[in-house]
C-alpha cells in the first residue's frame, strides 16, 4: 500500500510542478488558469488519494477523500469565477490568440 | 472636637468661614439681611481678635494655629478693614449683580487672611495664600463682563506666586524636615534654600504688589469693584505680603545684606516706576492702582534696612498705607457710583457736590503724598530716617540713590495726587457731570471713608502716641531708637494753628468779597487779547486746565518718553512678558503636530530607538 | 467573598453583551442595566478593600492557570475606574440622548470598563494583553462613535498607533516567553531575578517602555491623544482621560517595573525624563489651545507626565504622590471633560474664542469647572495641590530639584489654560446670538449630579492628605504594594 | 439599499456549486465546534468555518439570499446569545463550585474523551462558535455591503 | 533561521507602517507585524512543548491525559488571532469610513485634526 | 527511503509555492495575481496532506481541509472584488 | 436541494466525519447530536423545490460511476496535454475563446458540465448563459465553428451528463 501510495503522490506531486511551471510560462491569465487548473487540482488529489493509501487511520482517509472531493468540485468553479472576472474586467487575451468570441459577442 | 470650637484662635478663621457660607446658602432675595450678617460676622471676628491682639504670643493646642504680636497686629487691622469694607458694601452692592458671591467672598477672604495670618505651619500659610487668591479672583471676575481679563491676570500672578510658595515651602520642608514657622531660622547658604528664600520672596512681592510682579494690581484697581480694590489688593493683600516678608525677614530667614539691597534695590525701582507709570494714568483707580503699588516700595525699602527702625517703619507705613489707600479707592468707588465714570478727562468740579468725599479724599490724599501732619507722613520720615541710619553705618553707598528714589517718589505722588484732586474735585465740572445729577454718599458709603479719612488724621498727629505705641512696636517686639524724632504731635499743633490762622485771614478779607480781580494772563499776555491759533481775536474764550493735560507734557519729556512708550507696549508688565514667550513655545510645539499620521509613526519609532538605547546601554 | 473576584470583570461583559438582546426588550434597558451594573462593581470594589488575595481561575494553582490578584493597590485601580464609570454611566443617561444607537454606546462602555478592570486585576502577562486590548477597542470604537470626519480621523490615527504599541507590547510578551518560559507575573518575576539583565530581558522592557508609554500617551508617543479626547463623547472622554489611559498605560507600566522588572535607576532615569518632557510639552501645547477639550486633552498629557515622573523619583513617597496625583486626576479632568460637554451642547461649539458668558445660564457648569479648574492648577486646598506639594516635597528629597521647580512652573502654566477656559467660557456677557442659543435653565438633574460629585470628590479627597500625607488612607498601602518590589511566589 | 443587478451574486456556476457546498460547509463547522475538545479547532475555528458557509452564500447567491438564510437580526441574536452562554457557563462554575469555569459537568475519568466528555468544554465552545460565527457574518456583511452604496450612501451609524 | 525570518517580517511591517501612504498598505503592514510575532510565539511553543497539546488518535489517550503539556504558544497565539482579527475589522471599517468621507486613503491628506 | 521521498516532494511542493508566488508578485493583472493566490491555495492543500503524512499528525487533514475551503471563498471574494472593480469605473 | 436528500446526505458525511477509531456504544452520542445538528443544518441550508424523483432513479447512479472513470481518463489526458504545452520549448499553443451551445438545462447538469470542461484538455469555461450559450477559452482551438467546436469540447460529456441529471 506504501508504495503505491507514493508513487501516486510522486505523480501528484509532478503534476503540481507541471502546471505550477505552466502558469509562469503561459502567456496570459487563461492559458495560465488551463494550466494551473487542470494540473494542479489532478496533482493535489492525487496527492490526497495517495495519502488515502498511506494514512494511518480511517477518519484521516475519509477526511483525504472528502477533501479530494471537495478540491474535484471547487477548483473548476474557482477557476472559472477568475476566467469571467478577467474576461469581464476586460483583460485582453494573449495577443497571438486566434479567436475571441466572447469579445464579439459583447461588442455586438 | 469641643476644645477644638472653644479654641480662640480658630474662632476669628471660624466665624467668617460659617458667616460665607450662610450667605452663600441664603436665598437670593434677602440681600439685606446678607449684608447685616456680613456686617456682623466681620464685626464678631474684630472682638475675637481683639483679645488675641492683646494677649500676648500663643499656640494652639494642635499646633497649628499661633499668634504673636505681629499677626495679631495684622490679623486686627484685617478685621477691622474688613468690617469697614461690609458697611460700605451694604449701599454699594445694593443694586448691583453677584452680592451673594460678593459676601461669601469677603468673609471668606478674611477668613482665609485669618488662616494665613494665624498659621504656625507653612502648608497651612500655603493653602490659605491659594484660598485668598481664589477669593480674589472670584471677588474680581463679579464685577462685570470688563473684569474678566484682570481677573484671569490677577490670578495667573497671585495664584502663581502661590505655587512658588509652595515650592519653597516644599524646599524648606526637604531640606529642614520642618515647616513649622517657629523654627530655627535658615541662613541661606545652599541654593536651595535660597531657592526656597527666593520662592517666599517672590509671593511676597506678588501678593503686595512689588514690581516686576505688580501688574495685576492695576489692571485689578481699574476693572474691579471700589470695594473689591479697597479690601483686598490696596488693603488685605498689602497686609498679607508684607506680612509675610516680615516673616521671612524675622523667623524664616536670616538675611544678608546681599537680600537687603535687594530689598533696598526692588523698593526704589517699585517707588520710582510705580509713580511714573501712575502720573500718565488717564482712569481714577488705575492710577490709585500704581500708586498703591508705588508705595509698598517704601515698605520695601524700610524692610530693607534691616534695622529696627526700618522694621517699625515699614509695618507702619504698611498700616498707613492700607488706611489711606482703602479710603482712596473708597472715594473713587463713590465717584464712580455718583459721577457714572472714573475717567478723568470726563470728571470734574466733585468738591462741591460731594464735599465729605472730597474732604476725605484730599486727607487720605494728602497722606499719601507725605504731607504733614498726616500719617504718611509719620511712616515716611520714619522710612528716611532709617534709610540714612541703616545706610550711614554699614557704609553702602546704595542708600543714597534710594533715598533719592524715595523723595522723588514722594515729588511724584504728590504731583500725581494734585492732579487727581484737580481733575476730579477741583476744576471745572465737565459737560458729563454737569448733567448729572450727583446726590450726596449714603451714610454706609460715607462712614467707613470719613473714618480712614479721620484715621489719617489721628495717626499722623498721635503717631507715636497711638498706632507705633500700640500697634507697631510690640510687633517688633525689640526696642526701637529714634534718631531724629519728628515730634508728631506739637508739629500739628503748630500746623493746626498756621490753619486756623489762615482761616480767619480768609474769614475777614476774602469773604467779604475784597477781591482785585485781574485779567487773566497767558504766557504775558492778556487771555483775551493772546494769539490763539484757530480763535480768532476778541472771541469768548476761556482757558480749561484740565489737569490731564498738564501732566500730558510729563509723558513728552526726552529721558522718559521712551520709557513711557516701552511701558504702554507691556515692556515692564512680567505677565505679559511670560505669557508671549508661552504663547510662541506653545505656536512651536504645535506647528510641530502636523496631523499627518507617518510623523507620529516616526516619533514612535525614534522614541522606541531612544529607549532602547538608555535600557540597554545603561547611563553612566 | 473571593470568589467574587472575577466578577469585576464577568459582570460587565455579560452586561455589555446582554444589552443588544435587552434593549429590543425595552430601549432603555441599556443604561438602566449599565447603571446597575457599574453600581454593583463599585459596590464589589468597596468590600475589596483590605483584602489581599491571589485567586485562581478555574482552580489551577499559579504557574498554570491564570490569577486575578487582589492587592492594595489593585484596590485603588478598581475604586477609581468604577466610581468613576458609574458617574460617567449616570452622566451618560442624559447627554447620550442624541446619539443613535445608543445601545452600543453602552455596550462599548462596559466592555471598557471589563477590559480595565481585568487589566488591573489580572496577575498573568498575556491576560493582561487580552484585558488591555479589550479595553483599547472599546475605545478606539467609542472615540469614533459620535461619527463625525473628525472622529473617524482620531480613531483611525488611534487605532493604527494603538496597533503599533500593542504588537510592541506584545513582542515583548514573546520575549519574556522565550526567556523565561513563563507568563505568570509572580512566577516570571522569581524567574527574571534567576535569568538576570540579558539583553532580551532589556529589550522588552525597553519595548514595555514604548508600547505602554504611548498608552499612557508619553510624550513623543502622546500624539493620538489630542485627536481622540476631543472626538469621543463627553463622558468617554472623561472616562478615557481619568482611567483608562492611566490603567493600561502607568499603572501597567508602575506594575511591571516595580512588582515585576525590579525597579533600577536607568528605569528611574527613563520615568523621569519621558515623564518630565511630556508634563512640559503637554502643558505648553495645552496653553496655545482653542478647543476646549483639545486643551483639556493636552493637559492630560501633561498630568500624566507629572505622575510618570513622580514615580521616577523612585522612593515611597514618591510614588505615593503619583498615585495621589493620579486619583485625583481621575477626579478633575473627568469634572472638566463633563463640563466641556455641557459647554458643547450649550454653545454650539468648542472653540473658546467664540464662547463668552456662559456662567451665568449656567452656573452649576461654571461652578464645579472652576472646582476642577483650581484643582489641577494644584490651588489648595483641592486635592491636585496636595498631591503636587508631596511631588514637588519628594523631588527636592532625591535631588531633583530642577524636576521639582520644573513642576511649580508647570503648574503655574495650568493655572494659565484653565483661566484662560474659565475667562473664556463663563465671564463676560455672550453675544446676541449665543444668548439666544443658550438653554434657558441649568441642564437635568441626571447631568448635574455627576458634575457635582466630582466637584465634591476634588473637595474630598484632599481628606485624604489630612490622615498624614506621607502614607494617606488607601493610596499609602497600595505604594507600599509597589515599593515592596519584586513578587516572591 | 442596492441595486438588484449587484445583489445577484455570481454566475450560475458558482451558485449551483454554492448550493451544493454550502450545508456540509456548515456542518463541518458543526463539528468542528463540537468536538473541540477532542481535536484541533474548537469554538473559534468552527465558528470560522460556518461563518465561511454564510460568506459563500453571499458571495455567489448575493446579499439578499444570504439575508434569508441568516438575517441580520438572527445573526446578531445569536451573536449576544452565544457570548451569554460563555459567560453563564463561567459564572455557572460559581454557582456550582465556587470556582469560575468550573467544569462542573464532568463524567468519570474512563468516560473521556467523547462528545460529552467536555462537560462545560462544548457548551463553552458552542458560545464561542455561536459569536465567531455571527459577528464574523455580521462584519463581512457589514463591510461589503458597504462597498455597494459607497456612492450614495450618507451618514450611516456608528461602526 | 527562521527566528530571522520572524524579525524579517516584524521589520518588513514597520517599514511598511513607517513609509507607505495609503492606509490600506498601513493596515496590512501592521497584520504583518502581527503575523511575525505569532510565528515567533508559535516557535516557543516548538521549542519549549514537547508533543503539541492535541489529542488524535496517534498519542495515547491515557499517556496524554496524564501528561501536562505546555499548550500555551498556540492559546496565545490564538488569542492573539482573534484580538487581530477585532482590530482588523475596525481598522477596515474606519478606512473605508475615512475614505467616504475625505475621498481618499492618502494618510498624508487625513490632517484636519492638528495642534 | 519513505523519508527522503517525502523530502523531495516537500522541496518539490515548495518550488510550486514559490513558483505561485512568482506570478503572484509578477502579476502583471490583478487577476494573474488572483491565479496565483488561488493555485498557491490549492497547493498549499496538498503540502498539508503530505505533511500530515510526515509527521503523522491527523488533525493536519483537518487543516488541509479548511484550506481548501478558505481558499476557494478567498478566490471567489477576489473574483468577485475584480468583478465589481470594473462595475465601478 | 430537496430537504430530504440534503438531510441524507448530511448525514452520511457527518457519519464520515465522526468516523472514529473503533465503535463502541459511545457512538451513539454522536450520531444523535449529528441527526439533531443535520436537522438543523438542512432547516437552516435547504432550499429549493426539486423532487427527490431524480434521486430513487438507480441507472443515474450507474452512469455517474461510469462518468467517473470517463472523466478521469479525460482529466489525465488533459494534464499530459497541458504538460507537453508547458514543457515544449516552443510552447505549441493557439488560444481562443470559442463560444458553443449546449442543450442541457438543469443548473446542476450544466454546472457539472462547465466543471467537466474545466478539467478536461485544454478547455476553460468562462461564461454560461442562459439559453445554454458557453464562452470556452481553448488552449488550442481546432475549430471556431459553433457547432463544430461544441462537438469537439462538449460533446463527450453532455451525452453523459445529460443521462446522469436530467
Ligand atoms: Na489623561
Ligand atoms: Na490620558
Amino acid at each position: 500500500m506504501n508504495e503505491i501510495g507514493l508513487v501516486i503522490i510522486a505523480m501528484g506531486v509532478i503534476f503540481d510542478l507541471l502546471g505550477c511551471i505552466g502558469m509562469v510560462r503561459f502567456p496570459d491569465v487563461y492559458n495560465r488558469l488551463q494550466a494551473g487548473t487542470k494540473c494542479v487540482t489532478l496533482g493535489v488529489c492525487l496527492i490526497l488519494i495517495g495519502t488515502m493509501f498511506m494514512a494511518q487511520t480511517t477518519p484521516t482517509r475519509i477526511k483525504a477523500l472528502l477533501c479530494a472531493i471537495f478540491i474535484l468540485l471547487t477548483s473548476p468553479t474557482a477557476a472559472h469565477a477568475l476566467a469571467r472576472a478577467a474576461r469581464v474586467t476586460g483583460i485582453p487575451l494573449w495577443e497571438k490568440s486566434v479567436v475571441d468570441q466572447f469579445e464579439a459577442e459583447r461588442v455586438q | 472636637m469641643v476644645d477644638l470650637m472653644f479654641e480662640p484662635l480658630l474662632q476669628p478663621i471660624a466665624i467668617p468661614l460659617v458667616a460665607g457660607l450662610v450667605c452663600l446658602l441664603l436665598p437670593k432675595t434677602w440681600q439685606p439681611a446678607r449684608g447685616w450678617l456680613t456686617c456682623a460676622a466681620t464685626a464678631v471676628t474684630v472682638m475675637l481678635v481683639w483679645p488675641l491682639f492683646a494677649g500676648g504670643s500663643r499656640t494652639s493646642e494642635n499646633g497649628l494655629l499661633r499668634v504673636d504680636q505681629l499677626s495679631g497686629f495684622i490679623m486686627l487691622a484685617t478685621a477691622v478693614f474688613a468690617l469697614l469694607i461690609a458697611v460700605y458694601s451694604l449701599d454699594y452692592m445694593r443694586d448691583r449683580q453677584g452680592q451673594r458671591l460678593y459676601s461669601g467672598c469677603l468673609l471668606w477672604s478674611l477668613a482665609f487672611a485669618g488662616g494665613a495670618l494665624l498659621a504656625a505651619d507653612l502648608v497651612l500659610l500655603v493653602v490659605c495664600w491659594g484660598l485668598l487668591a481664589a477669593t480674589l479672583y472670584l471677588m474680581i471676575g463679579l464685577s462685570g463682563p470688563d473684569a474678566s481679563d484682570a481677573a484671569r491676570k490677577t490670578f495667573m500672578i497671585v495664584g502663581g506666586s502661590d505655587t512658588l510658595l509652595l515650592l519653597g515651602t516644599a524646599l524648606l520642608w526637604a531640606q529642614h524636615g520642618s515647616t513649622r514657622m517657629d523654627a530655627a531660622a535658615v541662613t541661606l547658604v545652599s541654593a536651595t534654600d535660597q531657592l526656597a528664600f527666593f520662592c517666599f520672596a517672590a509671593a511676597a512681592f506678588a501678593k503686595a504688589g512689588v514690581m516686576p510682579l505688580h501688574s495685576w494690581l492695576p489692571d485689578c484697581g481699574e476693572k474691579a469693584h471700589a470695594p473689591v480694590t479697597a479690601f483686598l489688593p490696596a488693603s488685605l493683600d498689602k497686609l498679607l505680603g508684607i506680612y509675610l516678608l516680615m516673616r521671612m525677614v524675622t523667623d524664616l530667614f536670616v538675611i544678608t545684606d546681599q537680600i537687603n539691597t535687594m530689598f533696598m534695590f526692588f523698593g526704589s525701582v517699585t517707588i520710582l516706576g510705580a509713580t511714573m507709570l501712575a502720573l500718565i494714568q488717564r482712569n481714577l483707580k488705575r492710577l490709585l492702582g500704581y500708586c498703591a503699588v508705588g508705595q509698598v516700595g517704601y515698605i520695601l525699602l524700610g524692610i530693607g534696612t534691616a534695622t529696627a527702625l526700618g522694621m517699625a517703619a515699614a509695618l507702619f507705613h504698611m498700616l498707613n498705607h492700607a488706611i489711606y489707600k482703602s479710603c482712596l479707592f473708597l472715594g473713587a468707588g463713590v465717584v464712580e457710583e455718583k459721577a457714572g465714570t472714573v475717567d478723568l478727562d470726563r470728571l470734574g468740579g466733585l468738591a462741591t457736590r460731594l464735599p465729605l468725599t472730597f474732604a476725605s479724599f484730599l486727607i487720605a490724599s494728602l497722606a499719601v503724598a507725605g504731607i504733614p501732619p498726616f500719617n504718611g507722613f509719620a511712616s515716611k520720615w520714619m522710612i528716611y530716617q532709617a534709610v540714612i541710619d541703616s545706610g550711614q553705618s554699614s557704609g553702602n553707598l546704595f542708600w543714597i540713590l534710594s533715598l533719592a528714589a524715595a523723595m522723588m517718589g514722594s515729588a511724584f505722588t504728590l504731583a500725581l495726587l494734585v492732579k487727581v484732586l484737580h481733575s476730579v474735585f477741583l476744576c471745572k465740572p465737565t459737560p458729563h457731570i454737569r448733567e448729572k445729577n450727583i446726590q450726596k454718599a449714603a451714610w454706609p458709603t460715607a462712614l467707613p471713608i470719613l473714618l480712614l479719612a479721620s484715621l489719617c488724621v489721628i495717626f499722623g498727629i498721635f503717631a507715636n502716641g497711638i498706632p507705633l505705641r500700640f500697634l507697631v512696636l510690640p510687633a517688633i517686639g525689640q526696642a526701637v531708637e529714634f534718631p531724629g524724632t519728628w515730634r508728631a504731635g506739637r508739629a500739628s499743633g503748630l500746623l493746626l494753628i498756621a490753619l486756623v490762622i489762615g482761616w480767619i485771614v480768609y474769614a475777614f478779607t476774602l469773604r467779604n468779597g475784597k477781591l482785585r480781580r485781574v485779567p487773566t494772563f497767558i504766557g504775558g499776555e492778556r487771555l483775551d487779547e493772546a494769539r490763539i491759533p484757530g480763535v480768532p481775536k476778541g472771541a469768548s474764550r476761556h482757558v480749561e486746565v484740565t489737569g490731564v493735560d498738564f501732566y500730558q507734557t510729563v509723558e513728552q519729556l526726552p529721558v522718559l518718553k521712551p520709557l513711557y512708550v516701552l511701558a504702554s507696549s507691556k515692556v515692564f508688565d512680567i505677565y505679559d512678558r511670560i505669557g508671549k514667550v508661552t504663547a510662541w513655545l506653545s505656536t512651536l510645539l504645535r506647528a510641530a503636530h502636523r496631523g499627518v499620521l507617518p510623523t507620529y509613526l516616526g516619533w514612535f519609532v525614534l522614541g522606541l530607538l531612544g529607549i532602547l538605547y538608555v535600557i540597554m546601554e545603561g547611563t553612566p | 467573598m473571593n470568589n467574587l473576584v472575577p466578577l469585576l470583570v464577568a459582570i460587565p461583559l455579560g452586561v455589555g453583551f446582554l444589552i443588544p438582546l435587552a434593549v429590543r426588550w425595552k430601549p432603555q434597558m441599556a443604561e438602566l442595566l449599565s447603571n446597575l451594573a457599574l453600581f454593583g462593581l463599585v459596590l464589589l470594589s468597596l468590600s475589596l478593600i483590605g483584602n489581599q488575595t491571589i485567586y485562581h481561575m478555574g482552580g489551577w494553582p499559579t504557574p498554570n492557570g491564570i490569577d486575578l490578584r487582589i492587592d492594595d493597590l489593585s484596590t485603588l485601580m478598581l475604586l477609581t475606574i468604577n466610581g468613576l464609570a458609574l458617574i460617567v454611566g449616570i452622566y451618560s443617561v442624559v447627554a447620550m440622548q442624541p446619539y443613535t444607537s445608543q445601545h452600543r454606546y453602552y455596550s462599548l462602555l462596559m466592555f471598557l470598563v471589563a477590559g480595565t478592570n481585568g487589566v488591573a486585576l489580572t496577575g498573568d502577562l498575556f491576560n493582561l494583553y487580552v484585558f488591555m486590548e479589550i479595553t483599547a477597542i472599546a475605545s478606539y470604537a467609542l472615540v469614533a462613535f459620535s461619527g463625525e470626519d473628525e472622529s473617524f480621523e482620531a480613531s483611525l490615527k488611534y487605532v493604527v498607533l494603538g496597533g503599533l504599541s500593542s504588537s510592541v507590547i506584545l513582542i515583548g510578551i514573546s520575549l519574556l516567553y522565550a526567556v523565561t518560559g513563563t507568563l505568570n507575573m509572580t512566577h516570571l518575576a522569581s524567574r527574571m531575578s534567576e535569568v538576570g539583565e540579558t539583553a532580551p530581558v532589556k529589550f522588552a522592557l525597553a519595548l514595555f517602555f514604548c508600547g505602554f508609554g504611548l498608552k499612557a500617551a508619553l510624550v513623543p508617543f502622546h500624539t493620538w491623544l489630542p485627536d481622540a479626547y476631543p472626538a469621543a463623547p463627553a463622558p468617554i472622554s472623561a472616562l478615557l482621560s481619568g482611567v483608562v489611559s492611566k490603567v493600561i498605560g502607568v499603572y501597567v507600566l508602575a506594575r511591571l517595573l516595580f512588582n515585576v522588572f525590579g525597579i533600577n535607576d536607568d528605569m528611574l532615569l527613563l520615568m523621569r525624563w519621558m515623564g518630565g518632557i511630556t508634563m512640559v510639552a503637554g502643558g505648553l501645547l495645552a496653553v496655545g489651545q482653542w478647543d476646549i477639550k483639545r486643551l483639556f486633552a493636552y493637559s492630560s498629557i501633561s498630568q500624566v507626565g507629572l505622575i510618570v515622573l513622580a514615580l521616577g523619583f523612585g522612593t515611597t513617597w514618591g510614588v505615593v504622590g503619583a498615585l495621589y496625583h493620579l486619583v485625583n486626576h481621575a477626579t478633575f479632568k473627568p469634572l472638566l471633560f463633563l463640563c466641556s460637554g455641557q459647554i458643547e451642547t450649550a454653545a454650539g461649539t468648542r472653540d473658546l474664542r467664540q464662547m463668552r458668558g456662559l456662567g451665568r445660564r449656567l452656573p452649576i457648569t461654571a461652578g464645579t469647572c472652576m472646582v476642577g479648574s483650581l484643582a489641577l492648577a494644584g490651588i489648595p486646598p483641592l486635592n491636585g495641590f496636595w498631591s503636587k506639594l508631596i511631588i514637588v516635597v519628594v523631588g527636592i528629597q532625591t535631588d531633583h530639584t530642577a524636576w521639582a521647580v520644573t513642576v511649580v512652573v508647570m503648574s503655574i502654566v495650568a493655572l494659565a489654560y484653565q483661566l484662560k477656559v474659565q475667562q473664556r467660557a463663563f465671564y463676560g456677557t455672550a453675544d446676541a446670538p449665543m444668548e439666544k442659543q443658550l438653554p434657558v435653565s441649568e441642564s437635568p438633574v441626571l447631568i448635574s449630579i455627576p458634575m457635582i460629585v466630582l466637584a465634591i470628590g476634588c473637595i474630598a479627597l484632599s481628606l485624604l492628605a489630612l490622615s498624614g500625607l506621607e502614607h494617606p488612607l488607601l493610596v499609602g498601602p497600595a505604594a507600599d504594594v509597589l515599593m515592596r518590589g519584586v513578587w516572591k511566589p | 439599499m442596492s441595486s438588484p443587478q449587484e445583489t445577484h451574486g455570481m454566475s450560475m456556476i458558482v451558485k449551483t456549486v454554492c448550493v451544493w457546498v454550502k450545508g456540509f460547509i456548515l456542518l463541518y463547522g458543526i463539528h468542528i465546534i463540537l468536538y473541540g475538545h477532542l481535536t484541533p479547532g474548537g469554538g473559534f475555528a468552527g465558528g470560522v468555518i460556518a461563518a465561511a458557509a454564510f460568506v459563500l452564500v453571499m458571495l455567489a447567491e448575493g446579499e439578499d439570499a444570504a439575508l434569508k438564510t441568516y438575517s441580520r437580526k438572527a445573526a446578531s441574536t445569536w451573536d449576544s446569545l452565544g457570548v451569554l452562554l460563555f459567560w453563564l457557563m463561567a459564572v455557572l462554575g460559581v454557582v456550582v463550585a465556587g470556582i469560575y469555569f468550573f467544569n462542573f459537568w464532568t463524567t468519570s475519568e474512563s468516560a473521556r474523551l467523547t462528545l460529552f466528555s467536555g462537560g462545560i468544554i462544548p457548551l463553552c465552545n458552542v458560545g464561542i462558535g455561536l459569536k465567531v460565527c455571527s459577528s464574523l457574518y455580521l462584519v463581512t456583511f457589514v463591510l461589503t455591503a458597504h462597498r455597494w452604496h459607497l456612492d450614495t450612501e450618507g451618514k450611516d451609524d456608528a461602526p | 533561521m527562521i527566528y530571522s525570518l520572524c524579525f524579517l517580517l516584524i521589520l518588513i511591517g514597520l517599514y511598511g507602517v513607517l513609509t507607505r501612504q495609503n492606509i490600506i498598505k498601513i493596515v496590512i503592514s501592521l497584520l504583518v507585524i502581527e503575523y511575525g510575532i505569532h510565528l515567533f510565539l508559535v516557535l516557543q511553543g516548538y521549542r519549549t512543548g514537547g508533543t503539541p497539546p492535541i489529542v488524535d488518535s496517534s498519542i495515547d489517550k491515557q499517556l496524554w491525559l496524564q501528561q501536562s503539556v505546555d499548550p500555551l504558544p498556540q492559546a496565545l497565539v490564538l488569542t492573539s488571532i482573534v484580538i487581530g482579527l477585532g482590530v482588523l475589522a475596525l481598522m477596515v471599517a474606519l478606512s473605508m469610513r475615512i475614505h467616504e468621507r475625505y475621498g481618499t486613503f492618502d494618510i498624508g491628506k487625513i490632517k484636519k485634526l492638528k495642534g | 527511503m519513505p523519508g527522503t521521498a517525502f523530502a523531495v516532494f516537500s522541496s518539490v511542493l515548495l518550488l510550486c509555492c514559490a513558483l505561485c508566488l512568482y506570478r503572484i508578485g509578477r502579476g502583471p493583472t490583478a487577476p494573474d495575481r488572483t491565479v496565483g493566490i488561488d493555485i498557491l491555495g490549492t497547493v498549499v492543500v496538498g503540502f498539508c496532506a503530505l505533511l500530515s503524512l510526515i509527521t503523522a499528525k491527523d488533525y493536519l487533514m483537518n487543516v488541509a481541509l479548511v484550506w481548501a475551503l478558505v481558499s476557494f471563498i478567498g478566490t471567489l471574494a477576489l473574483a468577485k472584488y475584480l468583478e465589481r472593480q470594473q462595475g465601478n469605473e | 436541494m430537496n430537504r430530504f436528500v440534503l438531510f441524507i446526505l448530511l448525514l452520511l458525511f457527518w457519519v464520515l466525519l465522526t468516523w472514529p477509531t473503533e465503535f463502541s456504544t459511545s457512538y451513539f452520542q454522536d450520531l444523535s447530536i449529528g441527526t439533531l445538528v443535520v436537522c438543523l443544518v438542512t432547516w437552516a441550508m435547504g432550499g429549493s423545490s426539486a423532487s427527490a424523483r431524480h434521486w430513487l432513479q438507480p441507472q443515474r447512479y450507474a452512469w455517474a460511476f461510469v462518468y467517473v472513470f470517463v472523466l478521469a481518463a479525460y482529466v489525465i489526458k488533459a494534464n499530459v496535454e497541458v504538460a507537453y504545452r508547458v514543457l515544449h520549448p516552443a510552447m505549441p499553443i493557439r488560444p481562443g475563446i470559442v463560444k458553443i451551445k449546449t442543450h442541457l438545462k438543469s443548473p446542476s447538469a450544466r454546472t457539472a458540465l462547465c466543471n467537466s470542461i474545466t478539467l478536461t484538455p485544454g478547455t476553460l469555461a468562462v461564461d454560461i448563459h442562459d439559453d445554454g450559450t458557453m464562452m470556452v477559452h481553448w488552449i488550442y482551438v481546432k475549430s471556431t465553428d459553433e457547432h463544430e467546436a461544441a462537438e469537439k469540447i462538449i460533446g463527450r460529456f453532455e451525452w453523459f451528463i445529460e443521462r446522469i441529471f436530467e
